[in-house]
């Protein structure tokens, strides 16, 4: 039995899935990890929200490569733009996410429902400061969404669940659902287990106490 | 027609009180912050911002928030690691949030500066940011009716402007410039200069200057 | 008593009534006369609705103003572009138009109402082929709509009516009628006789039945 | 992803019978001709065709009307000096015509390109053209609401792309390019030049790449 997934290897994975050619958007957080495991020459254009196509990998300051506070991603880290890159405004941006153009979003989640249904962006809690960005935008706009969490939250919790407890993101909005422990497709017709690293389809069904189709 | 004003106390001097005000950027990029300095000095008070942040570390927005002017922010993404500004005025309950997600709020602003009523969207349905508002299904999809987000002033920082006011911006720092400037009764800019008549290519203008009211070099 | 006005003395008329510095569309037709009427230093700019700020005259095809196929305007003559052009999109350009960014659009008409209504897409005759371009786009988007029209038709029917009985183009969006025989004000106050030429009011009111304010 | 086709039928080779194509220009400017007469020659008929004229002369829109190809037209001015062929067909009975104000045919391409499902308008109102729609007030104004119109492809003239897609376009042959790359399943785009990706600026690009499906040197 194979153990669980590292980020690094859920990234790998998540990579390995992105179509050649595709548009891709990536989330603030771990789904930036996938830009690594892009093979070379995979001809994956990277689009960030706030304003372009074609970003390339963070800038790291030397001389050749110096921070520019005017060219950031959506988590407002300096990033790069590759050959081939295209800047547009903030509707435009939204427009092209909404419309369906861009392939695959990469989301994290607090939460993923058997059928798709993601919550990631408030926890409920009442002192909590809502913050929201991109996240619903995202969440319905791409072909497919693949979520990157882990399958259990710190205290033991699934975070695979019948029905999300925490306030929704999107509605059905996730095809597949990438995790340390498993890949999962999810939807309509409910939960499909793909895979599992480290333990089993029982162990899965009992800890998560869903259906794994 | 545009102006282009001698200082940024010029360009703002007439921002009533109660105003709704857009003020551009994404973080600190874009963030048109000698304009925003120049209404923090020009003293206009209850103000409602839209913004895509509420405020990064102690300048910018964050410094017109912390004098409190601002009566009531709409923003897509409020909480950051450095809006502590914000952030106290909120637990305070001393400022107003309306969260809009990101898309919505570019989308409602174009909205505004296109002439367009309201339209139906599909970000959000289903969740607490789409309560009470109306839902409708379109060909087997459901959509939320969203309505214009109008300013009586934009503050936008653009990268260069010609002397009829037409704008190019730099790198992703153009974010909500360009769509701000058109839903304001007035668009002021500051840029980083200003350059005559015939210098900016007619095919590369971003924001043509039909949308721009004064210009300050900054 | 001064003479009926030339189409020439109309777009004179409504060339010194447009404040400098307009954002000005004039339709196609007579209402591009006025071009050739507003003042050097004007400041005035001229849109048309194909995707243009910065209109200039029409090119002429000389060898230092060759004619380009790809700068056209509203009504697919070649022109030329100002410096301090910008080219935009359609819907870039309608939005402009209907975000009420212009400050003046002149048009002409088959009909104008007491009340500002417009007609001047559409005789309503059965076999004719409807066809309405940018005109609807235009009689409700800019922030003042002059119409330039003769005040009567050939058959001596009058166009400034109590009623339109033509197709309507925009309701209630004339604010000013500029003709060879007169200027009016229009709109929800009903009509206004600002100044005759050739005529007297009494003749007017006469010969349009309707009260002239 | 963009592929670089040899020639124009490789181009429009998959176009199907009954499908709607969006046709770029307003009249000859920005008009896809030597797409169009790949498209006579690859044979898909019962089209309907979304295009600002119905045709100028017996070229382009024109000839591919006379070919009896089009059984739908969804424009905003058919009605020209030069179209006798578009008059022709209309008049016996032989094309179906939906007549749209050009703003909103524009709109309503750029809604169905931007995942809106229907927005509130102004324009129209109390016209025949938006006899039997849906109206309603909002803020004291009237607007009608308007439908996307999304086409299974889209033929698109620019002046240059880059081999990753991306699009520039020349003077006001622009017009409704930009709008119905965005709102196509397919969009086939006809150029005067492929130029290396990395030369076009990405300050400049008017069509960004991911709207483009198909290119060809025409």
């Amino acid at each position: 039995m194979s153990a669980a997934r590292t980020k690094e290897q859920i990234a790998a994975a998540i990579a390995r899935d992105i179509p050649a050619g595709s548009f891709v958007n990536l989330g603030i957080g771990q789904p930036t990890l996938v830009a690594d495991h892009l093979p070379p020459g995979s001809g994956v254009v990277l689009h960030t929200e706030n304003g372009m196509l074609g970003m390339g990998p963070a800038a790291r300051g030397g001389p050749d490569d110096p921070l520019d506070p005017d060219l950031t991603n959506a988590g407002k880290i300096p990033v790069t733009a590759l050959p081939g890159a295209s800047y547009f405004h903030q509707a435009d941006s939204f427009a092209m996410m909404r419309g369906g153009h861009l392939d695959v979003c990469v989301l994290g989640a607090f939460q993923v429902s058997v059928r798709g249904d993601l919550a990631n962006w408030h926890t409920g809690e009442p002192d909590a400061i809502p913050a929201v960005g991109g996240a619903m935008d995202l969440a319905i706009g791409a072909k497919q969404v693949f979520v990157m969490m882990t399958l259990f939250a710190n205290d033991g919790t699934p975070k695979l669940v019948p029905t999300c407890t925490y306030p929704l993101t999107g509605l059905g909005c996730v095809s597949r659902l990438y995790t340390d422990l498993a890949t999962f497709e999810v939807g309509a017709g409910g939960v499909r287990l793909l895979e599992a690293f480290g333990t089993t389809r029982d162990e899965l069904t009992e800890r998560l106490g869903v259906d794994l189709g | 027609m545009v102006t282009i004003c001698d200082s940024a106390a010029e360009a703002v001097a007439d921002v009533a009180d109660g105003s709704t005000v857009l003020v551009g950027g994404f973080g600190p990029a874009g963030m048109p912050f000698t304009l925003i300095d120049a209404l923090i000095d020009q003293g206009a008070t209850d103000l409602t911002v839209v913004s895509n942040n509420a405020g990064n570390a102690d300048v910018g927005l964050a410094a017109l928030l912390a004098k409190g002017r601002v009566r009531k922010v709409v923003c897509s993404y409020p909480r950051q690691v450095d809006s502590w500004v914000f952030d106290a005025l909120y637990r305070e309950g001393r400022i107003e949030l309306e969260l809009v997600p990101q898309g919505n709020l570019a989308e409602r602003m174009r909205a505004a500066g296109a002439g367009i009523g309201a339209f139906f969207c599909p970000t959000g349905v289903g969740t607490p940011l789409a309560e009470g508002k109306e839902t409708r299904e379109i060909d087997g999809r459901t959509y939320v009716l969203e309505m214009p987000i109008k300013g009586d002033v934009a503050l936008v920082c653009a990268h260069r402007a010609d002397r009829a006011g037409n704008l190019v911006y730099r790198r992703t720092a153009r974010n909500f410039g360009p769509v701000m400037a058109t839903a304001a009764a007035t668009t002021v800019v500051q840029v980083s200069e200003v350059v005559d008549v015939g210098e900016i290519d007619p095919e590369v203008v971003v924001t043509p200057g039909i949308y721009v009211d004064r210009v300050v070099v900054a």
